[in-house]
């Protein structure tokens, strides 16, 4: 019995459990808020199954249908997939026990059955080795994700979600436009299959372009972010987490999926130029950041930024350093956990004042400690401080920009850092000092406070995790303490 | 052997009542015992054999060394004798006054300073206790608070600040070449250094000490200060303190070693200078307090050129430096029981008045070098070698000397004249405690030269010597009768205390950088200030087109034009490429 | 044979400029509701060139759902907002309306630039087919081999329910989700309710039995011929739009329960079935031969009735903003 | 030679005329009819091109492909229509508002 | 490096001994007062205990080193070498008066044990900073360092502190990215970032000599920040709004001494010193200090606010170190590194006297000071000892490093130095020796500027003895690291065994 559940095939059923567990929600509305924590907790277990069986037996593969591919859909889970997989079911697991105390019972019955449709179809996403599965997943993605961006019915929220919605279904159709060439290009839509068949033509650089171009705007990199404020800004908080901590990620992991498999080896050039895009954005968001008077709005500029450092792979790790899958699944991670902690945090101090504007914080370090405590830790990773996961993995890019002499790049980041500092610390000052009029505040859950700190304490302890995820990645890379003689390269 | 050891106990005998000072519950049983602190140290310094006794304390700041040579044990002699004399007098001179525990406390701690560095041989040791000496004595001399007082202490502790300075310049360079910790070390390696760095410690050293000695230029301090403090402080400041400036040129110099005719005949002509000097403003002088810190000067001067005298003639040195030690002995003793008795000076009592002035003429007479005294030893012991010295100075100096014996004679007429019983009056009579240490200095004082030719088998007193040392007297008695029978001074305006001091403030004035230091300060913040402002504008500006330029990139319209923009420029890139390589 | 060859190109060239122009006729007619019309015209054209590209189940699909349900989703919209809105927004942009630009320069500039880019975009993306091979027969052959294990013998209900199936199952959930996105989206102002239409009333009586038999037929022939799940469900679905157009409303009782199961049914049968078969065949979706056919068609039939019913539960919403009750208004 | 080209070309154009109207209008409604015919567009490339292999045998797999695409449409399409007159019916017009919403 | 290891744990433990009594007391409710003491002492008496182990360990040659993968290459490697054990026992030691010290000064105040939380986990990142084995290990407690200072700087929590914090921050933030930058760079070249005794540069090839010059700017910027050198100090005496058991440890012992030994990291373990002089950088570097110490001096002059005139007077004496470690010779290394230790001792003292006027009589400024010393002379007489000290008079601390910083300028030649030395010392003397004048020969006022709203009740006490006795007992400690300069206990013989092993490695 233990052997035969253990042999489940546990990919297939991350995507399935929520799934069951979402429509479970349409079905017994009263039942969302169990269902959902129990679809979640689910997932996580599922994850764990099928990352000890990643370690045990390599990459995973699962032919649906038993067809096999190109004629049916594989999932294919390796190191890079599975760790987008955790990511998504660690941070989706805080933000659930976030969401429990967040909704109302009005607005609960609403935000479970999306969010853990929008949990299969991340899994799903992460899961798939195919490029039109993809784009059917992304598009359930988007639309979970506009449908819980508008959940407030505000009329901010209505309008972020109305610009999310048309720019997510411009980059999905560019995507698409992308998966139809490919496909005719190569006879298939299986990854694997078109990365044996593909050769640099005019189709297959036109598909890239509007790939690149449609998951770019999806992924929100500047200058394409347009639509990333409003829409995260004016969600719920745990939806602005789940936001800007998975779904862009979603994108993004497509993006870079193509890239490793079919485009990196001829598409240097446009490398180049994502790389680019991502140092300006790195500028950009920040700077924007800093110019921000509320703390969500800050927080989703931040968002912007940190989307950049993502692509200062493209130029940096993709073309020479082989370590592409790594730093980008660990940036990801560590964004994402970051990332959602300060959304969390911040929608506890709305929920505490009533209002999200820095000045006014008001001594919330007295009055919120473990909150301000987490925005304090996810900050740290963000700013890449160490120690800290934000740290390591700026660092690895440092490295890489540093050991090709991309100064430019390296400089970049530097500042991206310490204007990250500047906007972080920005909001901290003032969580520690008296405002004008003092402000009577309301009371935050416990379970509201400690998710969001559980997720920061989780960004940080990530940097020490550092060799345990490339190993993952790369298991012929293991890093390990290196003897006191060490290489020398010059 | 035992009663060599009894010179640590003596020396940190003060420290440990200082210490014990600061309890409160020890502070009252300590209190009746701190005005003989220094009985230990004399006993000890009396008692112990000179050369034998040597200490090594590897462990102490860079290793140190104590002992006593028999210059060192004369000047530990005169200094703890003084101390304790000064010690007394001071508990009845401060029977009213409300800062007597402050005024001990202060008086210990110079006390230790001066008695450690007499003691030690090292540079570490000597410069402790030089510095604990000078800063220490800050407190006494501005005992009194008043704005006299104040600015003494002001130019003294600026002064005394740049002597440690000095000093420990000195002291380091000549360590960091010769490798010395002890000064014995010090010298030898000062002796075969290149001369540019030998030139260099002895410059810093001879200034530094010279500031506490009162050498000619840096002198400024001493008539300013020493009038002011307290009489017990007066009397060591002027009798045992200052004789710390010259230990420190005995410590230092290569004395007997080399022969530094350039340094000896620089020393010589300040020591002269000084020596004329300090006579001529002092006599100008109107307060006998002053007057005394200017014979102090002028008599410095004459030990300066007696060290002077030692580095021309390394030969004569071991001749020297006893004459130095005596005249400092002398010097000390009699400066410090005029001060003491001038402290006493002024009293309603007439009777006793007269009886303390003409207490005061011994000490006054033994300054003046006249026969008998030790003043007349001190000065033949120093005269005699002078006549070995290099030409022009064989002639020169006895000459010089002899002058000089008779300007300081005039000056102490002067002095005398000033304290006249009738001269001064005040309401209180001094109390017998008061008198009784002053008296018991006198009989030492005149005994003095007798114990001393014992000592080393001089034939200083001898008749010829009594006669060099007669006519100055005789000539001042005349001098004196005249000047007081035409009454020639009494318009006499005095030469300001410090004299040459305003020079000095002027100079500094021209180049002190800012006036102030919060002008400069005002100054930086206006000018910080106003860069902030216009930094401050400029980012505003900034910020304005930043927002302008993401309100910009936020229309839908111009995003997608960007996306498009990436697409095809994706795609153009690859195309483009295509291109090339098919050509 | 060349006649006939010329004569098709022409009618191709013909379509497809229509294709074009009736396109950027709707997009830019200064008229939303003929713009609107003219889309739902521009869908019908489409299914006509699904036809000629020998696309019949698009055809299908395209004309009920492309044309008619989307057309009448647009027209319920436009209706709504020029209620809400209480001006005839039909009018607003006579012209392509840009945002207001801080320099009219810039704006002209920048228009400029997107015509430019838009052309090289196009020769672009036209020189990219171009380069095409021109013979490709893509996944046909492997569709071909397999079609006989696949348990229905129309290749593209094969791809849908069996080869890609999967596919089918995440579009299953992403109609669900176009729900309950439209449902969280509750607190639509009121609508005062339109008297039916008469010619509308009678029409929809009448037609209403045929679609559901249009339906059905068209879900059991689906197996074999151009047909299947989606073209019956929308067919299923229109019929339902003509009902709600016509003034009927579903009893309240009927929009609880019923509903949510109607909802949910296609995609809870695909998680069911999909579980099943992983149980039993190790395997998501794969269905034992034997038993391929008739699993599909249960499949199907449940996702009819859930297709049906999201598409005309979308239109009820979007047309009268219908508050579905929701967990907590429901007790109340 | 097929009619496949023809149709493909035709797609790429409703695509790009699509995006332009997408572009350039202000009115919400016409940016969802630009996403349909853009995706319209991206439909008919998908099965056009399917039809290089000859008159007889189309693929499958792109028509299947383009029904599920059609449905994905359709449910965006109505997520979006719904958006908008939630907008509109707190803003008073079915235009995307600005940038910041505070 | 014979090769002898010890413990490898015990440099983990001296972490630990700070990092976990920090953790807990985080959780701690505010009115656990007993149990946050009883910590806090635990914790400091810990540490002192396995310092004293280590002490012993690394005297007799064995080696403590703990390392864990953290980066691919690069490890988190704890080590503790003579260097490293000078600051720790420094700090170990300080951190025990502090606790002590700041246990009295917050006494009924709010949020301590978030204060002490951070205070803590600020000790932690010292320790971490002292033992760091390679340069990365060194940048991430170098930066939590700056982290967990931030609160403790803007604890009180006011608009001035809060603003002080952003200068702070601004300043070690942009600092720590410097570093960064230099410390990647460096790694992109070498490869490697463990300290080793020579330097690890020393075979590269010439070609690199420029980037490796840029790199030193780079490094000695970023670490020249916390180490207050001119003109990056100008978040020093802003920073001194913290209450001040901040000011004392992390000011004057803590976050400028990580700077400081950090530029003796990487003067001596990095570049290697003679690497170094060979590539010219120390001269500069040796000049800025000369800079610092005389423009702290100078600004030091103009305060009236006491602490901020310490806070100049930090700026000018940290740089001793750096000069010390500047100037190319065992005896100025031996002033350098050990002015490490007796500047700490001394300018605690002062800071903690400040902080005793302050919580007991409300003053705050030099003007205030009239006759403190006759209401408070224990306080006073140890900030005499500190003062005199830091002017560097016999036989406080002070002087030891000062002589030693002269000699060793003219071993290497550089003479200029001694000029520099004096000048700072009378400058020294110019703003200390005003504010002891005022305070023990001036009348004290008739009402002290109290300002809190509850007086101590002190009775005729001169101040609580938890504040009384940290001053009085660092004051002594800088007396006798003075005095008994050259016991075997001393700091200065530890000194030269560190001068010896990195001077005359095999």
């Amino acid at each position: 019995m233990l052997i035969g559940l253990l042999n489940i095939d546990w990919g297939v059923i991350t995507i399935m459990l929520p799934l069951a567990g979402g429509i479970a929600c349409v079905l017994w509305p009263a039942m969302s808020k169990p269902a959902g924590l129990i679809s979640v907790t689910g997932v996580v277990l599922a994850i764990a199954g099928l990352g000890w069986r990643i370690m045990e037996n390599g990459t995973y593969r699962h032919a649906v249908g038993g067809w096999g591919a190109p004629l049916g859909i594989d999932l294919f889970a390796d190191g890079l997939s599975l760790v987008m997989l955790i990511m998504t079911a660690l941070v989706g697991l805080g933000i659930s026990f976030y969401a429990k105390r967040f909704f109302s019972p009005c607005d609960a019955v609403r935000f479970w059955p999306i969010w853990l449709l929008l949990l299969a179809a991340l899994n799903a996403l992460f899961l798939s080795a195919d490029i039109f599965n993809l784009y059917v997943a992304l598009e359930m993605t988007g639309l979970a994700a506009v449908a819980l961006t508008a959940l407030t019915g505000r009329i901010d929220a209505l309008g972020g979600a109305m610009r999310y919605l048309l720019a997510t279904l411009l980059g999905s159709l560019a995507y698409l436009l992308g998966v139809v060439l490919l496909y005719h290009d190569a006879g298939s839509v299986d990854i694997a299959t078109l990365a044996q068949r593909i050769e640099p033509n005019a189709a297959v650089w036109t598909a890239l372009g509007l790939m690149s171009a449609g998951l770019a705007l999806k992924t929100a990199l500047f200058p394409l972010s347009f639509w990333l404020p409003p829409a995260h800004a004016s969600a719920p908080a745990p939806v602005s987490a789940l936001l800007s901590a998975l779904v862009i990620k979603a994108s993004f992991y497509i993006l870079l999926r193509l890239w490793l498999e079919l485009f990196g080896a001829f598409a240097e050039g446009v490398s180049m130029l994502l790389g680019l895009l991502g140092a300006a954005a790195i500028l950009w968001g920040s700077l924007q950041a800093l110019r921000q008077t509320r703390i969500k709005l800050l927080v989703a500029y931040s968002t912007v930024a940190q989307i950049g450092y993502l692509f200062l792979i493209y130029p940096l790790a993709l073309v020479s350093n082989g370590m592409a899958a790594s730093m980008a699944a660990y940036l990801a991670f560590s964004h994402a956990l970051a990332k959602s902690a300060m959304f969390l945090a911040a929608g506890n101090l709305m929920q505490f004042g009533g209002h999200d504007r820095i000045a006014d914080l008001d001594r919330a370090v007295q009055r919120l400690p473990l909150t301000v405590a987490a925005f304090a830790l996810a900050g740290v990773s963000i700013m890449g401080l160490p120690p800290s996961s934000g740290f390591v993995g700026k660092w690895l890019l440092l490295d890489a920009a540093m050991s090709q002499g991309r100064w430019d790049l390296a400089v970049v980041m530097i500042i991206g850092g310490l204007l990250a500092a500047g906007y972080i610390f920005k909001v901290l000052g003032y969580a520690f000092t008296q405002a004008e009029v003092p402000h009577d505040a309301r009371a935050v859950p416990a379970e509201m406070e400690w998710a969001a700190l559980l997720l920061a304490i989780g960004a940080i302890l990530l940097g020490f995790m550092a060799p345990q995820i490339f190993a993952l990645i790369h298991p012929d890379l293991a890093v390990n303490a290196s003897e006191a003689g060490t290489v020398w390269t010059a | 052997m035992i009663l060599n050891s009894l010179l640590l106990p003596g020396i940190l005998w003060p420290l440990l009542l200082v210490c014990l000072m600061g309890f409160r519950t020890t502070r009252a049983l300590v209190l009746p015992l701190t005005p003989w602190a220094a009985l230990p140290a004399l006993v000890a310094a009396s008692l112990l054999t000179p050369g034998e006794t040597r200490w090594h304390f590897p462990g102490l700041l860079l290793g140190s060394e104590i002992g006593l040579d028999a210059t060192g044990q004369v000047f530990l002699l005169l200094t703890a004798l003084l101390w304790t004399v000064s010690g007394v007098y001071a508990r009845s001179y401060l029977r009213q006054s409300n800062r007597r525990e402050e005024f001990y406390f202060f008086f210990l701690l110079s006390m230790t300073g001066n008695f450690i560095l007499i003691v030690t041989q090292d540079l570490f040791g000597f410069y402790f206790g030089f510095s604990l000496m000078s800063f220490a004595a800050y407190g006494l001399i501005i005992h009194d608070r008043s704005a006299a007082a104040l600015r003494a202490g002001r130019v003294y502790i600026i002064l005394t600040v740049i002597a440690e300075l000095m000093l420990f310049a000195a002291l380091v360079v000549a360590a960091g070449i010769s490798g010395a910790t002890t000064f014995e070390a010090l010298r030898a390696g000062l002796a075969v250094m290149d001369p540019a760095d030998r030139n260099l410690v002895i410059l810093l050293g001879v200034a530094g000490s010279g500031i506490k000695a009162g050498l000619f230029g840096l002198h400024v301090w001493l008539p300013l200060a020493h009038p002011v403090a307290p009489a017990p402080a007066s009397a060591v400041l002027s009798g045992a303190m200052i004789k710390a400036g010259l230990l420190g040129w005995l410590q230092l110099l290569p004395l007997g070693l080399i022969a530094l005719p350039g340094w000896g005949a620089a020393m010589i002509l300040l020591g002269l200078t000084a020596a004329f000097y300090g006579v001529t403003v002092g006599l100008t002088q109107r307060d006998p307090k002053t007057l005394l810190a200017y014979s102090s000067i002028s008599q410095m001067g004459v030990m300066t050129m007696a060290v002077g005298a030692g580095l021309l003639m390394p030969h004569a040195w071991p001749f020297i430096l006893p004459a130095i030690a005596f005249y400092a002995l002398h010097h000390g003793l009699s400066k410090g029981a005029l001060f003491l008795g001038a402290g006493l000076a002024g009293g309603s009592d007439r009777r006793q008045q007269r009886w303390i002035w003409l207490g005061l003429w011994l000490p006054a007479l033994a300054l003046a070098g006249a026969p008998w005294t030790s003043g007349m030893l001190a000065k033949q012991l120093v005269k005699t070698h002078t006549l070995y010295a290099p030409a022009p100075w064989d002639v020169l100096l006895p000459l010089l000397l002899s002058v000089s014996a008779l300007a300081t004679t005039l000056l102490m007429a002067r002095l005398l004249y000033l304290l006249r019983p009738a001269a001064r009056s005040s309401t209180a009579a001094p109390v017998a405690d008061l008198i009784a240490p002053w008296a018991a200095l006198l009989p030492v004082i005149a005994l003095m030269p007798w114990w001393f030719t014992a000592a080393i088998n001089a034939s200083e007193m001898e008749t010829e010597s009594v006669m060099d040392s007669l006519w100055p007297v005789l000539v001042t008695a005349a001098v004196t009768w005249i000047v007081l029978r035409l009454g020639l001074f009494r318009t006499l305006q005095p030469v300001p205390a410090g004299d040459i001091l305003t020079l000095w403030t002027r100079a500094f004035q021209r180049f002190q950088l800012p006036p102030d230091p919060g002008s400069f300060s005002a100054g930086w913040n206006t000018l910080q200030a106003r860069t902030m402002t216009r930094l401050t504008g400029f980012i505003m500006a900034v910020q304005e087109k930043f927002d302008q330029l993401e309100d910009y990139l936020s229309r839908w319209d111009v995003a997608l034009l960007c996306a498009i923009i990436l697409a095809a420029g994706s795609t153009g890139i690859g195309i483009g490429f295509i291109w090339i390589n098919t050509r | 044979m060349d006649g006939i060859i010329f004569l098709q190109w022409a009618f191709d060239a013909v379509l497809g400029l229509g294709l074009l122009w009736l396109a950027w006729r709707a997009l830019n007619s200064s008229d939303l509701f003929k713009a609107i019309v003219l889309f739902i015209a521009f869908g019908l054209l489409m299914a006509l060139a699904w036809v000629r590209l020998n696309a019949s189940d698009v055809a299908l699909a395209e004309a009920a759902i492309g044309a008619g349900l989307t057309g009448a989703l647009l027209l319920a919209a436009l209706a709504r907002l020029e209620t809400m809105t209480d001006q005839n927004v039909s009018g607003v942009s006579a012209h392509p309306a840009h945002p207001p630009s801080p320099t009219p320069a810039g704006s002209r500039f920048s228009r400029g630039l997107l015509i430019l880019l838009l052309s090289a975009s196009t020769a672009g993306m036209g020189y990219a087919v171009w380069s095409l091979p021109s013979y490709s027969t893509g996944l046909s052959m492997d569709v071909a081999a397999h079609l006989d294990s696949s348990g229905v013998s129309n290749p593209v209900t094969a791809v849908l329910l069996n080869f890609r199936s999967y596919d089918t199952l995440l579009e299953m959930i992403v109609l669900l989700l176009a729900v309950l996105g439209v449902w969280s989206l509750d607190g639509l102002p009121p609508q005062p309710e339109k008297p039916p239409a008469t010619v509308l009333e009678t029409l929809s009586r009448f037609l209403t039995p045929v679609f559901i038999l249009v339906a059905a037929y068209l879900l059991w022939v689906g197996a074999d011929a151009p047909g299947g799940a989606f073209q019956a469900g929308s067919v299923l679905g229109a019929t339902g739009v003509l009902l709600l157009l016509s003034g009927w409303r579903p009893r309240a009782r009927l929009m609880q329960w019923p509903l949510r199961l109607a909802l949910t049914t296609g995609a809870g049968a695909f998680i069911l079935l999909g579980l099943l078969t992983l149980l039993l065949e190790k395997q998501l979706l794969a269905y034992p031969v034997a038993q391929a056919g008739r699993m599909i068609l249960l499949l199907e039939s449940l996702a009819t009735v859930s297709i049906a019913a999201t598409l005309a539960i979308l239109f009820l919403s979007v047309s009268s903003g219908h508050k579905m009750k929701t967990g907590k208004e429901e007790k109340e | 030679m097929t009619n496949a080209f023809l149709y493909a070309f035709a797609g790429i154009g409703l695509f790009v005329l699509g995006l332009h109207a997408l572009v350039v209008h202000a009115h919400v409604l016409r940016k969802i009819l630009a996403v349909n015919v853009m995706g319209s567009g991206v439909f008919l490339v998908l099965v056009a091109l399917a039809r290089r292999s000859g008159e007889a045998t189309s693929d499958p797999v792109p028509h299947a492909m383009v029904i599920t695409g059609i449905v994905v449409a359709v449910s965006a399409t109505a997520l979006a229509l719904a958006l908008m007159l939630k907008l509109a019916g707190k803003s008073g017009e079915a235009v995307l508002p600005g940038k910041h919403n505070d | 490096m014979d090769g002898m290891s010890g413990n490898a744990w015990l440099p983990l433990m001296v972490v630990a001994s700070a990092l976990l009594p920090g953790l807990i007391i985080f959780g701690l409710p505010e009115e656990k007062v007993r149990l946050r003491t009883v910590l806090n002492l635990t914790g400091a008496f810990a540490k002192i205990i396995f310092t004293g182990w280590m002490l012993w360990g690394v005297y007799h040659g064995y080696q403590y080193e703990i390392r864990v993968a953290f980066l691919p290459g690069l490890d988190l490697a704890l080590r503790a070498d003579s260097l490293s054990l000078l600051f720790i026992a420094l700090s170990s030691v300080l951190w025990l008066l502090t606790t002590v010290y700041a246990i009295g000064y917050l006494e009924g105040s709010p949020h301590r044990s978030r204060f002490f939380g951070f205070f803590s986990l600020c000790v932690t990142s010292t320790s971490g900073v002292a033992m760091s084995g390679n340069l990365i290990t060194f940048l991430v407690f170098y930066e939590l360092l700056t982290l967990v200072t931030y609160p403790l700087v803007v604890h009180r929590g006011t608009e001035a502190a809060r603003r002080a914090g952003q200068i702070y921050l601004t300043y070690t933030i942009s600092g720590g990215a410097l570093l960064l930058f230099g410390v990647i760079w460096l790694y992109s070249i070498t490869g490697t970032l463990e300290f080793s005794p020579q330097g690890i540069l020393y075979d590269l090839d010439t070609a690199y000599y420029p980037a490796l010059i840029a790199i030193f700017a780079l490094l000695i910027a970023g670490l020249g920040v916390k180490a207050a050198l001119v003109p990056l100090h100008g978040w020093l005496p802003e920073a001194m709004v913290a209450p001040a058991p901040v000011s004392a440890l992390l000011h004057a012992v803590a976050v400028v001494k990580a700077g400081a030994f950090g530029i003796a990291r990487v003067v001596y373990d990095i570049y290697g010193i003679d690497f170094a002089a060979e590539l010219g950088v120390t001269g500069p570097l040796a000049a800025l200090a000369a800079i610092t110490i005389l423009y702290g001096s100078l600004r030091a002059l103009a305060q009236d606010n006491l602490k901020r005139r310490l806070a100049f007077s930090t700026v000018s004496q940290v740089s001793y170190i750096t000069l010390g470690v500047a100037i190319v010779g065992p005896l100025a290394t031996i002033g350098g590194v050990v002015h490490l230790v007796h500047q700490g001792l001394m300018k605690i003292t002062l800071f903690f006297c400040a902080g005793n006027l302050a919580e007991t009589l409300g003053i705050h400024k030099v003007r205030e000071m009239n006759g403190v010393g006759r209401r408070m002379p224990w306080t006073m007489a140890a900030f005499t000892l500190g003062a005199f000290g830091m002017i560097g008079v016999p036989p406080v601390a002070g002087f030891i490093s000062k002589w030693y910083l002269g000699l060793g300028a003219l071993e290497s030649g550089e003479n200029w130095v001694i000029p520099v030395l004096i000048g700072s010392s009378l400058l020294n003397a110019a703003y200390f020796l005003p504010v002891l004048h005022r305070a023990w020969f001036r009348d004290p006022p008739d009402s002290w500027p109290v300002t809190r709203d509850t007086v101590r009740d002190l009775g005729d006490k001169e101040t609580a003895w938890a504040l009384l006795l940290p001053p009085v007992i660092t004051a002594l400690l800088a007396l006798f690291a003075g005095l008994l300069a050259s016991a075997w206990f001393s700091p200065l013989e530890w000194v030269q065994l560190i001068a010896q092993r990195a001077f005359h490695h095999p």
